[in-house]
């Protein structure tokens, strides 16, 4: 875990995100969305979590993104331009911004550095699926299947 | 030097913020949206950092939260694209500033 | 001396790497996947020059016409010539186009394409990048197709590029969910995601003479055919090329394309189709291991190529045999019966495991498909006959 | 196999079931598969059902018993359970071979029904409830059986529902059962009241083993009327009888397959299984509950009889001789020939079965006509039909030595003779025999002897599907004999539990020579008088029956069913009607009047409280909404329905609880 891979990727998840959130053309925020989340999978492989930067990216930008940009062709008419940040939002945001950070800083316990651990392997990842969290897994199954039928319904043609 | 913890949380509540800030400032629902997944993604940032500098315990529970989380992420992106679908196909906007009919 | 034959490749970058050897870890890292990355793309650009031209040359013997044959001998040197033709071509951008997008999608489609070639084991030995979810990282990578394939159709602000990109989307997305679905069986019998480790469960051989690839099961070869059409698909492949079905919607998402931005898709395309043959060979075929242990002797790399070639022969065959098929046939059959087969082939290869993966299991997975085949197709059979034809206006 | 189909005997019933439903979820056109499916289960059904019959020869007396638990209320268990012993065996075996034959016959004969596969899901159906009543070990669980076969049977009689007349018939079958059923079910409650045990048969304590029997007690005779009110019902015995004939609404398919071969037979069977119920303290082996079964059955036999012989639809003659026979099934279980009564019956499915079939192919051939006086001559025109049917009507009439039913009716006519009671049961019957005789010669001699007349003038012989059933059910009404005849009776034995010896001497007995003569001379009078049926024949015209002729009052009297339907009509139905029209008027004038002089009481006390609720109370509660309105817009102006600034509102909240955090460190 090296300080410039972190950086790096720091510099292009925040670039990214901001863009995302004050870009006016939709798609262009869009695609920008798209290249945080890469850059937030980037963060889970320099932590070690490899699974889960795979299923970010895979979830994130062949599902989510992909759903979204879909949106953003059926609902053309009206999604060209949004406006960018008002000021507003923009304070409240810093103002969060700000909050969080003076509480991160001013918590001594979280200033550690990363204890060498043994490698998260898919075997055990599934391993603890199927054991301590098979309860969990069941109920987003459910969740899922929930959706999916729930999409479904929502943007069903309506009968006349 | 290696990155500590700390980092890590200043770069997650960054891009909370950011999220924040897209949610706060835009019109359109599509942008909320996306505003609320990056906060949901700095969550999981959050995570995953706090099991990665944890003590290790068996099972990871800060991956499968994550993994969970976003599992329902998918779900809540698919039914909320949905809704603004729908939203859109009866009011022929996605403009929340006009998508005001609950209001006291 | 065959074993030497066998390594040849890796010792040779390794006595590379060894040059280095004063510098620092991280150094001899980056230069050692700066010779993987090479290595790999001098190999698949030449395979695409190669296979442009022999697909053409085949599809020709096909329709019973030469084929190219003017340029170098035997018109081996086609591809060069056309590469100097799109290099020196006017790059067209259109005048309402969103540039950015316009000009990222070739990037962006391409590199997804060169990456995911990047987990696939190639020989012993072989494998360019090793990681732990190395298949999930394949259909990760490959996702990403989906979004460049959209900025390209958005991009161009055309209608043609829009209708040739949502159709595109559409029967990816349909199909990618079977496609991850039959390798789903592959990796529950093998117990891991890493390619290497499923190459190496296919190693064996029954009796010493029949290989332990899973395409001799019946859920293997029922994946296997699944894994490849919807391989097919993905890769906009006829008979489901519709998405730039030239008669219908000019050149659907690459309409607005010219030169060498053109080009890049069109390679990209080709590069992907060989990382989708890729991974099938390495899923069910047995990835680079040889079909009998007689022929061991014959360098492992070798036998994964001829298997790759085998499968792209194939691909060229359908193309210059079968019609294209209509975008709505096209969703049907992966929803009603492609998706319902591959969750038939997770359960039928869980009947095998459990029933001791011998030749009991073999039967009875066998049963578990055919009677879930049948019913399907009695289900899915609408009788509908087809109509003799009437001149209603012509007589 | 044996030892399996032991421990899974619910699946006998549960095959056809599983046909049933798959076929019903099939879209209307497919036609192959529902049949397909189907006769599939049916043939499961048989092979399982014939592992079940190899098991029960293992060891003499044999019975297997599995019971479970349904539910459980309180500290109490109900329970079910499944039964195997010889009685439920070749019932099984005759239930599917029958079954199949008819499945592969309707092939044949639905081919052009639009509901083709409507039948089939019907008929599969049906096939699992009577599975399952067969094999049940619980008078409840019978009892679900014996509905759900009455739901069969209503839906299969009333299968053509376009037509008015099905659905009448079918709505007479199931109400006309129901009244029977309803006896049923009083005398199973009593029974559970008194025995606290509807199980057959529990390790000694079932409601037919000692235990439960002593605890019966004098009861004994009203639980077992009770429950023959039920058997009455199903097996159309008299006065329950008259939804029989009507049901011949139904496909020739059903009335093979239901109303004559397993479902009308059921009554019986529900007889012979809770035999020892009417048995109990029986002095002689006479009860008072089996001297009525013995009563009721004779009257049956002898009047269906009468009326088949004026009846000119095919079916209908069928109909009133199942009526009839199933009488006769009756005394012999009445007089304790238990075994005999269910020998006839399983020898009368078959040739019933064969009757009704070769009726269907007669039908078919014929498009679609049934009146007998207009077809004649079919005898070269359908040989195969032709012969089967032969040995069908001869079965039934009882001819001795080579047909099944010759041998049953000479057992049930013995056991009847030693009956120590009264000796008239015995010499009913004997008329009855040479009565049967006389009909189905009547019949045979109207369909096919004699001229082509309107009807036959085009008919065929039916296909290939349609004549292989016949041959098969022809054969097993032969070559069932072989078990039956008292040189051999081995099927008397199985069902008694005694070895059986072969002797042949005793295959010549003297009552033997009487039905003979009795047969004959029945035979011998209906060729007498119908010879020249359709004929013109002396100053008779030809459209004329020669009983008609020769004794119109009678004939009339018989052919209008001696009457019984218009009696019920007069009597029965006339007074449900007049109740109704009573308690409609009770309804109109009298409640009425009664509930609107309360409504008007009411009413007065509203308008006092509407005074009081107006000038006193309203005011005060007035100003307190008004206040409350106030506030309620005060507070909505918060509601501005912008989500973002809910949003906004979140994240200062957040901020707050940040600040509050700071300020607690």
């Amino acid at each position: 875990m090296s300080s410039a891979a972190f950086v790096l990727i720091a510099m292009v998840t925040l670039a990214a995100a901001l863009a995302a959130a004050t870009l006016q053309k939709l798609m262009h925020a869009t695609l920008s969305f798209a290249v945080a989340l890469v850059g937030v999978a980037a963060f889970f492989f320099l932590l070690g979590a490899e699974f889960v930067g795979l299923v970010l990216v895979f979830v994130y930008i062949g599902a989510v993104a992909v759903l979204i940009v879909f949106t953003i062709l059926l609902t053309r008419r009206d999604v060209g331009k949004d406006r960018g940040a008002n000021w507003g939002g923009a304070l409240l945001a810093v103002a969060v911004f700000g909050g969080l950070a003076w509480a991160v800083f001013k918590t001594q316990s979280v200033a550690i550095g990363a204890p060498h651990i043994r490698a998260l392997t898919v075997k055990r990842i599934g391993e603890a699926l199927m054991t301590s969290y098979v309860w969990p897994l069941q109920c987003v199954g459910l969740l899922l299947t929930a959706a999916l039928i729930g999409a479904l319904v929502l943007v069903m043609e309506e009968k006349r | 030097m290696t990155p500590t913890l700390q980092v890590f949380l200043i770069v997650s509540a960054a891009l909370f913020s950011t999220g924040l800030l897209g949610a706060l400032s835009r019109r359109h629902a599509i942008f909320i949206l996306i505003g609320i997944e990056m906060m949901l993604a700095a969550a999981n940032l959050n995570f995953i950092a706090f099991w990665r500098f944890s003590p290790q315990s068996q099972p990871p529970t800060g991956v499968m939260i994550a993994i969970f989380s976003i599992a329902i992420a998918a779900a809540e992106a698919a039914v909320g694209l949905a809704l603004v679908i729908a939203v859109y196909r009866h009011y022929r906007t996605t403009n929340v500033d006009h998508l005001d009919q609950l209001k006291g | 001396m065959s074993k030497s034959v066998d390594q040849i490749f890796v010792n040779a970058k390794q006595w590379l790497l060894s040059w280095l050897m004063p510098a620092p870890a991280w150094v001899v890292q980056i230069v050692s996947s700066l010779i993987n990355i090479f290595a790999l793309l001098a190999v698949f650009l030449t395979l695409f020059a190669l296979m442009s031209v022999l697909e053409r040359k085949i599809l020709g013997r096909i329709q019973n016409r030469y084929g190219p044959n003017r340029v170098g001998p035997f018109g081996l040197l086609q591809p060069v010539a056309d590469g100097i033709k799109m290099l020196i071509k006017e790059d067209i951008v259109p005048a309402r186009a969103d540039k950015l997008v316009h000009f990222l999608a070739p990037i962006l489609i391409a590199a997804a394409a060169i990456l995911a070639l990047g987990v696939i084991p190639y020989g012993r030995n072989m494998t360019p990048f090793t990681i732990d979810g190395g298949i999930l990282f394949f259909f990760a990578v490959g996702s990403t197709t989906e979004l460049a394939v959209f900025m390209a159709g958005w991009g161009s602000n055309n209608k043609f590029s829009m209708l040739g990109a949502m159709r595109a989307i559409a029967q990816m997305i349909s199909y990618e969910l079977p496609l991850i679905i039959t390798v789903l069986p592959v990796v529950m019998v093998v117990g891991a995601l890493v390619p290497d480790r499923i190459v190496a469960a296919q190693a064996e051989y029954t009796l010493g003479v029949v290989p332990r690839w899973f395409v001799f099961t019946p859920w293997g070869a029922t994946a296997f055919i699944l894994f490849f059409v919807s391989g097919l698909v993905e890769s906009n492949r006829t008979p489901f090329d519709v998405p730039e079905g030239e008669s219908e919607i000019v050149a659907g998402h690459m309409t607005e394309y010219s030169g060498f931005k053109y080009a890049t898709f069109f390679m990209a395309e080709y590069i992907g189709m060989f990382a989708i043959t890729g991974l099938a060979a390495t899923l069910f075929l047995g990835g680079w291991h040889s079909p009998l242990s007689v022929l061991e002797f014959i360098p492992s790399y070798v036998w994964f190529f001829a298997k790759l070639s085998a499968l792209l022969l194939v691909y060229v065959w359908l193309r210059g045999t079968l019609p294209r098929t209509r975008i709505d046939q096209i969703m049907n059959f992966a929803w009603k019966f492609i998706l319902p087969m591959s969750f038939t082939c997770v359960i039928a290869a869980a009947v095998w495991h459990y029933a001791g993966r011998g030749l009991r299991g073999w039967l009875w997975s066998f049963v578990v498909i055919a009677i879930v085949y049948t019913a399907l197709s009695m289900l899915l059979d609408t009788q509908r006959k087809f109509a003799p034809r009437t001149y209603r206006f012509a007589e | 196999m044996s030892r399996w189909i032991i421990d899974h005997l619910w699946l006998i019933p549960a095959v056809p079931f599983a046909a049933s439903l798959v076929i019903l979820s099939l879209p209307n056109g497919r036609h192959k598969s529902a049949a397909l499916l189907a006769v599939a289960g049916q043939i499961a059904a048989l092979v399982m059902s014939f592992f079940a019959f190899l098991a029960t020869l293992q060891v003499s007396g044999f019975r297997a018993v599995q019971n479970f638990t349904w539910f459980t209320f309180g500290d109490h268990a109900l329970r079910l359970g499944w039964l195997l012993d010889p009685l439920a065996a070749v019932m099984l075996i005759m239930i599917t071979l029958v079954g199949l034959c008819i499945f592969v016959f309707s092939i044949g004969y639905m081919a052009g029904d639009k509901n083709f596969v409507r039948f089939f899901a019907y008929l599969s159906f049906f096939s699992g409830a009577m599975l399952g009543l067969v094999i049940s070990n619980s008078l409840l669980l019978l009892f679900i059986c014996w509905e759900l076969v009455g739901l069969a049977s209503y839906l299969l009689i009333g299968f053509w529902i376009e037509r008015p007349s099905a659905a009448a018939a079918a709505k007479k079958a199931f109400i006309t059962t129901r009244i029977g059923d309803l006896g049923f079910f009083l005398g199973l409650l009593w029974l559970y009241g008194r025995s606290g045990n509807l199980l057959f048969y529990d390790g000694g304590n079932g409601c037919l083993e000692s235990a439960g029997l002593a605890m019966l007690g004098a009861s004994a005779v009203s639980v077992a009327l009770l429950i023959f009110c039920g058997a009455v019902g199903k097996s159309g015995q008299f006065p329950l009888h008259v939804w029989l004939p009507d049901a011949m609404e139904g496909p020739t398919p059903v009335s093979a397959l239901i109303h004559a071969a397993t479902m009308v037979a059921a009554g019986v069977f529900l007889v012979a299984r809770v035999y020892p119920i009417f048995s109990l303290g029986a002095i002689d082996g006479v009860t008072s509950s089996l001297t009525v079964v013995v009563w009721i059955g004779v009257i049956t036999a002898l009047m269906a009889a009468l009326i088949a012989i004026a009846q000119a639809d095919i079916k209908r003659i069928l109909a009133y001789s199942t009526v009839s026979q199933l009488g006769l099934m009756m005394v012999s279980l009445g007089v304790g020939g238990v075994a005999a009564g269910m020998m006839h019956l399983l020898a009368h499915g078959f040739f019933k079965a064969l009757l009704f079939l070769g009726a269907g192919s007669v039908i078919h051939g014929c498009h679609g006509e049934q009146d007998i006086r207009k077809m004649g001559g079919l005898r070269r025109l359908m040989p195969v039909t032709f012969s089967t049917y032969a040995i069908g009507m001869m079965a039934l009439s009882g001819v001795p030595l080579f047909f099944s039913g010759g041998w049953t009716k000479e057992e049930i006519l013995h056991v009847t003779a030693d009956w120590p009671a009264s000796r008239l049961p015995y010499y009913f019957l004997l008329a009855g025999v040479v009565l049967t005789a006389l009909y189905m010669t009547r019949q045979i001699i109207y369909v096919f002897f004699g001229d082509r007349r309107a009807a036959s003038q085009h008919a065929h012989e039916s296909p290939r599907v349609m004549t292989m059933p016949l041959i098969v059910l022809a054969s097993c009404a032969i070559l069932f004999s072989v078990v039956l005849t008292p040189a051999w009776p081995w099927l008397h034995h199985y069902l008694t539990d005694e070895p059986a010896h072969f002797e042949f001497a005793r295959l010549i007995q003297p009552t033997l020579f009487l039905s003979l003569v009795l047969v004959g001379a029945g035979v011998a009078l209906g060729i007498g008088m119908y010879r020249k049926a359709g004929a013109q024949d002396r100053q008779r015209p030809a459209d004329t029956d020669p009983l008609e002729f020769a004794q119109p009052q009678l004939f009339r009297f018989l052919e209008n069913k001696m009457w019984i339907d218009e009696l019920y009509a007069r009597t029965v139905i006339a007074f449900s009607c007049l109740s109704a029209r009573l308690s409609d008027w009770m309804d109109r004038h009298f409640w009425d009047r009664l509930v609107r002089g309360f409504g008007a009481v009411g009413r007065l006390f509203g308008t006092f409280a509407t005074t009081v609720d107006e000038r006193g109370i309203n005011a005060g509660v007035d100003e307190t909404t008004v206040g409350t309105r106030g506030l309620g817009r005060l507070m909505s102006a918060a509601h501005s329905g912008q989500i973002q600034t809910y949003l906004g509102v979140i994240a200062i909240g957040v901020l707050a609880l940040l600040l509050f955090y700071a300020w607690l460190a």
